[in-house]
């Protein structure tokens, strides 16, 4: 009823090979984009933007990158967390280096590097699959996050250890540093998700995406195909982990000001890679959706409980947190396994037959 | 260079035979406990093949669970049994919430869906025992504590802790006491048929519901004994879980379905490890022990991809 | 699995809408003084975080329950669990600070540093009580961040002179080996340059044996080393589930307890009671009192405990860990006082916490005043100098309980200083531009 | 439909009629064994130009094993594969595709998560040349290559009649259509050779009969080499134009339907005479 495509007919391959072939889609799409830049902005508060949306939004980058190697490519990985601790690094190595240039591009090209690193440590993936190469990720995982501790070159030899982000600006904008505003940081990584997002939609519809799903959906017959299995797969490692990386510089530049080696370990790998599965494994949208209840759904039970007036303990508040959060993820893993991006659809089916059950 | 990685540690063996036994010991002792924590995730994937990543956080749990029986006063003993009674309902639980509905689901999302009962259980345990570590009741259940030093020539010294000896006649005791099991009881045997062909031993009978409760019962009962060693040797807490994930090297060596390879597997981490720190550690400032397991595990693999137990690969389409 | 799935997309939508909620604050009552605790019960490092959380926050409590407050006003205390996650840290800032938060104690090395550069902009102040970055400790540079009673640097050069007074004198150290066990972390590795200076102008051997965060309770590698290298002092740099691992390894490769000294980090009674009877003569720095032998302490009990206002093991009070609690909670009380007398004004701001805090003077009689005789070291804090470089003392575990061991150390402020300072400028020249002090200094 | 007939010129053999087609590829003396166990045992047989080849025999007498060893998806331990005259070394298997070698398999192998659109694109993943600059732009060439790709795709859709199920994912589709998209998807790389894997398997009698109308159809108009398992008799005499037998890893019969049908050891290896 409210979700019709029928009576929209396309004229040309072109048209039906757009991002969004269908016109409610469209029209939800530029509403979502009314909402990030212009509602948000103009009624959030700072601790909705700081605490809310620039995480969740580094978060939803972080899990399209990960999406692409698992969800797209189907390579399991367990070292998100240090591919993103690479692009920290390398971002706050460049701005040091070359403390003039726009820090924007030195966070887009730190992505280089965890590109780099993670296509070394995706060169096992030829030989190994599945949970095997799980577990060799976990090698990744734990060896940059030591080199994190133990190269001091990597944090300018900070007495602390941690990498602390300078201020820097841009067209008059301070964008990084403490005194960045919450509304002009949350633009910038609201800019570079959504765009990143949008280049990825079309890798992904084309040559190269089909060629990670043919890999995903069954090796051996991709390979039958003419897919170099090596190159396909070490290209997924590369744009994952760029991707990945940016997420990770972003992280410390527009959200957090400092970070330890610890900011990026293995939880954070865990808790993208449930972002990933309960948004939908190769689903752009479910990565947003995957990352708005991982990351917002603990938030929430932390602290509408007291802006209700309700006088929770802390740590009881905590504890329930996890053990909500746990149990609602084997809840959507059993009535969806396929994620929100499934349930998401399901909707849609229901509101093109609405309001008829078929 | 060449002489501090390819001689110099040898040499230092050879100087200190003592030492180098002891560090075999405590490389001996750590493998065992790795072992025991591996064997857990064999016995589940065996049966049901799901890689339970819960398996470390269930060492904590029932760890925590015994003590904080006893600090409320059940006397040892008892809180031991009350234990296993909840590793019991937990793995009904598990079963029945859990495995059952998502029965045929791929194996991503049955390793999601244990990583979901982690979170579950640090927070149910930090809710219900708090979130301070906890002192092993180790002499309350009649494990010993003391330690023996055998004193060799003039400096050598070799000190053995009871507790680890303890632990490494349990592990023998309990591998047996499961190789028994499999062998020879009628669950045992419905269970190795299960590990073959789940359809194949649905057709003659056997309930897969009630071989996975099992399996997550004595996956349980490991997850116990091995929380009640290394709640010993530091103390119980749940920064522990994150030793647990050693097990996963250990299972690359020994393969996801073989109970002897998680015996090996275990006992090459514990051993690799500890010779590689101390001999080689100190090359790059020492603490490589938080990734050395896993890179000796990925080198293994990238030269036999089947473990050390699996049969050589056949692709077939 | 229909009703399931309808289920599952209710849920979705109620998170939207509570989302919706959570964009419009609730305004902060203006008479009360809020103090935000960003304390951890959960998580790895629990162990140590629950006593520290319980005392400052029952201190607080009996204030309010004892005198109303501080000055008439009644303090309004927050809990926010960080669980020594940063990211957590960060959100539970965010979450308070509009409420018209009066100064930050992290308890986390990670989070302070986060902190750090934003204290200046939001003004409200950082109390890194005996932690955080050692650098901070100049106020020049550093106006925001206060770190009283000492830095990392203080307590490792209280060390090495304590352990040059065991050894009849700071020229016998010469020759002598001294292993360094720390968390493989920033926290753990800051020591490290004052400690190499140390060494090469006392002529002591360092040896350091780092511990990675996840193998905290997984040492046996680092004291077989420790074995090894037979060194005549092990010093510790630990916190959480580490130390207790740290002090059972040590009992059982049969190191001398007493030459065993922890960091005032690694004083927790928990700890050292870990090693049981072996245990006996483990050592650690410590600032706040040991024992629950004070007023103070005895009214915390009266009037947070025994009305169960407070979720505190009633035995656990006088603990190390707890008593560093209180002290914090002290140190925060005096500096709202202090910053009411300056200003005149009951309810205060951010910005007057931070006079307040400056002007800090804790002395002899005042500690007295408080019921607190004895608990700590008198400290000032200065314009220059935000820790003061306070002494320190020595205690030992005699198998029960702590005792204390030696007298007041001073730190060795003539190496400690300078370095501090060039880290401060170290600091803010990496951070350039570092915003310049503009804040009077109140003293 | 002249769009993917490219290159199909007859050769010159062909075209005057005269003399012996040529040969596409050949196979002399390949051996192949998984540890202890023989699969294929000193086999020899050729596959002409343009023609239909049958592969058939018993279960377990090595015939997909061959098929692998074809495309490049196993390696022989003894003996020789020629391609177009050249002795073809040790090779991957998306080598043997880029060569113009393409296939369908026993248990349909799709790319299940993909609609039945984009199965057919992948192959033509070897046409496709822009690289991933392009690809993140979209717009221009990427876009345009896309198109160009997809217009052929749209043949072959037409040719086998399952347009309507363009935009369904494979996963959904019965049995029968699965096999008909994975034939679509090996008609999409334009191949030389195509290697059929009992394409008609599990068919009832009408789909089949589709299927070898398929199978005809892609032999005459676009000239394609076909090599086929199939176990129903009956498909397997009315299509092919030459016959190999396999048993136990052996060759036991080679030549056109009617000989082999006569064969007293292809009757016995059917039959089950005891070895």
């Amino acid at each position: 009823m409210f979700y019709r495509e029928a009576g929209q007919f396309k004229t040309s391959y072109k048209a039906d090979q757009a991002l969004f072939p269908i016109l409610q889609d469209r029209i939800g799409i530029a509403a979502i984009l009314l909402i990030a830049f212009v509602v948000i902005p103009a009624f959030a508060n700072d601790f909705f933007l700081t605490s809310i949306m620039i995480p969740f939004l580094i978060f939803a980058l972080a899990a399209i990158g990960l999406n692409v190697l698992t969800g797209y490519c189907g390579q399991l990985s367990l070292g998100t967390g240090a591919f993103m601790g690479v692009g920290a690094y390398a971002a706050y190595k460049l701005t040091s280096i070359f403390p003039d240039a726009n820090v924007i591009v030195m966070v887009l090209v730190s992505g280089v590097f965890s590109a780099a690193i993670g296509a070394v440590f995706g060169l096992p993936s030829l030989r190994i699959k599945g949970l095997y190469l799980a577990v060799t990720t976990l090698a990744a995982q734990f060896f940059l996050e030591w080199c994190f501790i133990r190269i001091p070159w990597l944090y300018n030899y900070n007495s602390s250890g941690a990498i602390e982000v300078p201020r820097r600006e841009m067209f008059g904008f301070i964008v990084t540093g403490a005194e960045a505003l919450p509304i002009t940081r949350y633009f910038v990584v609201l800019c570079i998700t959504a765009g990143i997002a949008y280049l990825m939609a079309n890798v992904l519809r084309g040559r190269i995406g089909r060629s990670w799903m043919m890999i995903r959906d069954m090796d051996i017959a991709a390979e039958l195909m003419g897919v170099r299995p090596l190159q396909t797969k070490l290209m997924a490692f590369a744009v994952s982990s760029y991707i990945c990386g940016v997420a990770g510089a972003m992280m410390v530049f527009f959200w957090l000001n400092a970070a330890e080696p610890s900011s990026y370990s293995i939880r954070l790998s865990f808790q993208i890679l449930f972002m990933v599965i309960l948004g939908g494994l190769g689903s752009l949208g479910g990565a947003f959706m995957g990352a708005a209840f991982i990351w917002i759904l603990p938030v929430l039970l932390k602290f509408v409980p007291g802006a209700l007036g309700i006088d929770i303990a802390a740590e009881t508040v905590e504890h329930a947190t996890f053990m909500i959060v746990g149990a609602l993820i084997i809840f959507f893993l059993i009535v969806e396994p396929h994620g929100f991006a499934r349930l998401w659809q399901i909707a849609k089916q229901k509101l093109r037959v609405w309001p008829f059950p078929y | 260079m060449l002489y501090d990685i390819f001689i110099d540690p040898f040499v230092q063996m050879y100087d200190m035979p003592d030492f180098f036994l002891q560090v075999l010991w405590e490389g001996f002792v750590a493998g065992i406990l790795y072992a025991l924590i591996a064997l857990g995730f064999v016995l589940i994937f065996k049966a049901s093949g799901v890689f339970n990543f819960a398996q470390g956080i269930m060492v904590v749990f029932a760890g925590l669970t015994l003590v904080g029986l006893h600090e409320n006063g059940v006397p040892a003993y008892l809180a031991l049994i009350l234990t296993i009674g909840v590793m019991a309902v937990l793995a009904y639980g598990v079963e029945r919430i859990v495995m059952r509905p998502l029965v045929n689901q791929p194996e991503i999302i049955l390793l999601m869906a244990t990583i979901g009962l982690t979170y579950f259980l640090v927070g149910f345990g930090e809710f219900v025992f708090g979130g301070e570590p906890k002192q092993m009741i180790t002499e309350e259940l009649g494990l010993p504590t003391g330690s023996t030093a055998f004193e060799i020539g003039e400096r050598g010294l070799i000190i053995l802790q009871h507790i680890d000896i303890a632990a490494a006649v349990i592990a023998v005791v309990m591998v047996i006491a499961l190789a028994i099991f499999f062998n020879k009881t009628r669950i045992g045997r419905a269970l190795r048929a299960v590990a073959d062909d789940h359809q194949a031993a649905l057709s003659v009978g056997i309930s897969l519901n009630q071989i996975w409760a099992i399996v997550w019962f004595a996956a349980g009962l490991v997850a116990l004994a091995t929380g009640i060693m290394w709640g010993a040797r530091s103390d119980v807490s749940f920064a522990l879980e994150i030793v647990a994930f050693k097990a996963l090297p250990v299972l690359i060596l020994g393969g996801f379905t073989s109970i002897p390879g998680a015996i090996v597997g275990g006992l090459i981490i514990g051993f690799g490890e500890k010779i590689g720190e101390l001999y080689w550690g100190g090359l790059v400032g020492g603490g490589v022990e938080s990734w050395l397991a896993y890179i000796i595990a990925l080198i293994f693999l990238l030269f036999r991809p089947q473990g050390l137990f699996g049969e050589r690969i056949i692709e077939r389409i | 699995m229909k009703d399931f799935k309808q289920l599952a997309l209710g849920t979705a939508v109620a998170l939207g809408v509570g989302l919706t909620g959570l964009m419009t604050p609730a305004a902060q009552a203006q008479d009360s003084n809020y103090v935000p605790l960003l304390t951890y019960r959960t998580g790895p490092y629990a162990g140590s975080g629950i006593h520290i959380a319980n005392g400052m926050h029952d201190y607080l409590k009996m204030l309010n329950e004892r005198d109303g407050g501080i000055g008439g006003v009644r303090l309004e205390l927050e809990e926010c669990e960080t669980g020594y996650n940063a990211q957590k840290g960060v959100e539970c800032y965010e979450a308070t600070k509009g409420k018209g938060a009066l100064v930050y104690n992290p308890y986390s090395t990670g989070i302070t540093l986060q902190l750090i550069p934003k204290a200046g902009v939001d003004k409200i102040p950082v109390l890194s009580m005996g932690y955080g970055l050692s650098a901070a400790a100049d106020g020049n540079v550093f106006p925001w961040v206060f770190n009283v009673p000492d830095t990392y640097w203080d307590g490792a050069s209280v060390v090495i002179k304590y352990i040059g007074e065991q050894e009849g004198g700071l020229e016998n150290l010469k020759g002598k080996k001294i292993g360094y066990l720390f968390l493989d972390a920033g926290y753990g590795r800051e020591p490290i340059p004052l400690l190499e200076q140390l060494a090469e102008k006392y002529g002591f051997e360092l040896l350091q044996y780092p511990v990675p965060g996840a193998e905290m309770q997984n040492q046996s590698s680092q004291w077989l080393n420790v074995r090894r290298d037979r060194p005549d002092y092990m010093v510790m740099w630990g916190w959480g589930a580490m130390n207790p691992t740290a002090v059972k390894e040590a009992v059982k490769i049969r190191f001398p307890m007493d030459k065993f000294i922890g960091v005032w980090w690694s004083a927790g009674d928990d700890d050292a009671a870990a090693g049981g009877e072996g245990a006996k003569g483990y050592k650690a720095m410590n600032f706040s009192g040991v024992g629950s032998d004070f007023p103070a302490l005895a009214d915390i009990q009266k009037h947070v405990i025994d009305p169960g206002l407070s979720s505190t093991d009633a035995d656990t009070i006088g603990g190390t860990l707890y008593n560093r609690g209180v002290l914090n909670s002290v140190i925060i009380a005096e500096g709202i006082r202090t910053a009411q007398e300056l200003t005149g004004k009951k309810v205060i701001t951010g910005e007057d916490m931070r006079m307040g805090l400056e002007a800090l003077n804790l002395d002899e009689a005042r500690l007295e005043e408080l019921g607190l005789k004895g608990f700590a070291h008198p400290m000032k804090v200065t314009c220059e100098d935000h820790a003061g470089s306070h002494p320190v003392f020595i205690q030992q575990w005699d198998g029960k309980k702590w005792q204390q061991a030696s007298n007041w150390i001073e730190p060795m402020t003539d190496i400690v200083r300078p370095l501090l300072e060039a880290a401060a400028k170290d600091y803010a020249e990496k951070n350039a531009p570092w915003p310049a002090r503009t804040e009077p200094c109140p003293n | 439909m002249n769009a993917f007939v490219a290159d199909k010129a007859l050769t010159p053999a062909e075209a005057d009629g005269s003399g012996e087609p040529e040969t596409l590829l050949r196979v002399d003396n390949v051996s192949l064994a998984f540890g202890g166990v023989k699969a294929i045992t000193d086999i020899s047989f050729d596959i002409r130009k343009g023609e239909i080849r049958a592969i058939i025999g018993p279960n377990g007498a090595g015939k997909t094993s061959m098929l692998n060893v074809i495309n490049g998806f196993y390696h022989p331990q003894e003996g020789t594969i020629t391609w177009r005259g050249t002795v073809r070394r040790k090779m991957k298997p998306y080598e043997a595709a880029s060569q113009g070698i393409a296939r369908t398999f026993q248990n349909v192998a799709l790319f299940k998560g993909m609609t039945t659109l984009d199965n057919i694109m992948s192959g033509r993943s070897l046409k496709m040349h822009r690289n991933f600059f392009w690809q993140v732009l979209w717009r221009g060439p990427a876009e345009r290559e896309e198109i160009e790709h997809r217009k052929k795709v749209e043949e072959i859709i037409d040719f086998l009649e399952i347009q309507a199920i363009r935009k369904t994912p494979v996963g959904r589709l019965p049995y029968g259509l699965q096999k008909r998209v994975e034939l679509g998807r090996a008609l999409a790389m334009e191949p030389e050779l195509l290697l059929l894997d009992e394409p008609m398997a599990g068919m009832n009698l009408e789909e089949k009969e589709d299927m070898s109308r398929f199978i005809i159809d892609v032999n005459q108009e676009f000239g394609t080499t076909i090599a086929l398992i199939e176990h129903d008799m009956g498909v397997v005499m009315d299509l092919s134009d030459r016959v190999v037998v396999l048993d136990y890893g052996k060759k036991i019969a080679d030549g056109p339907p009617e000989e082999v049908q006569a064969s007293q050891a292809v009757i016995d290896a059917y039959l089950g005479v005891s070895h």
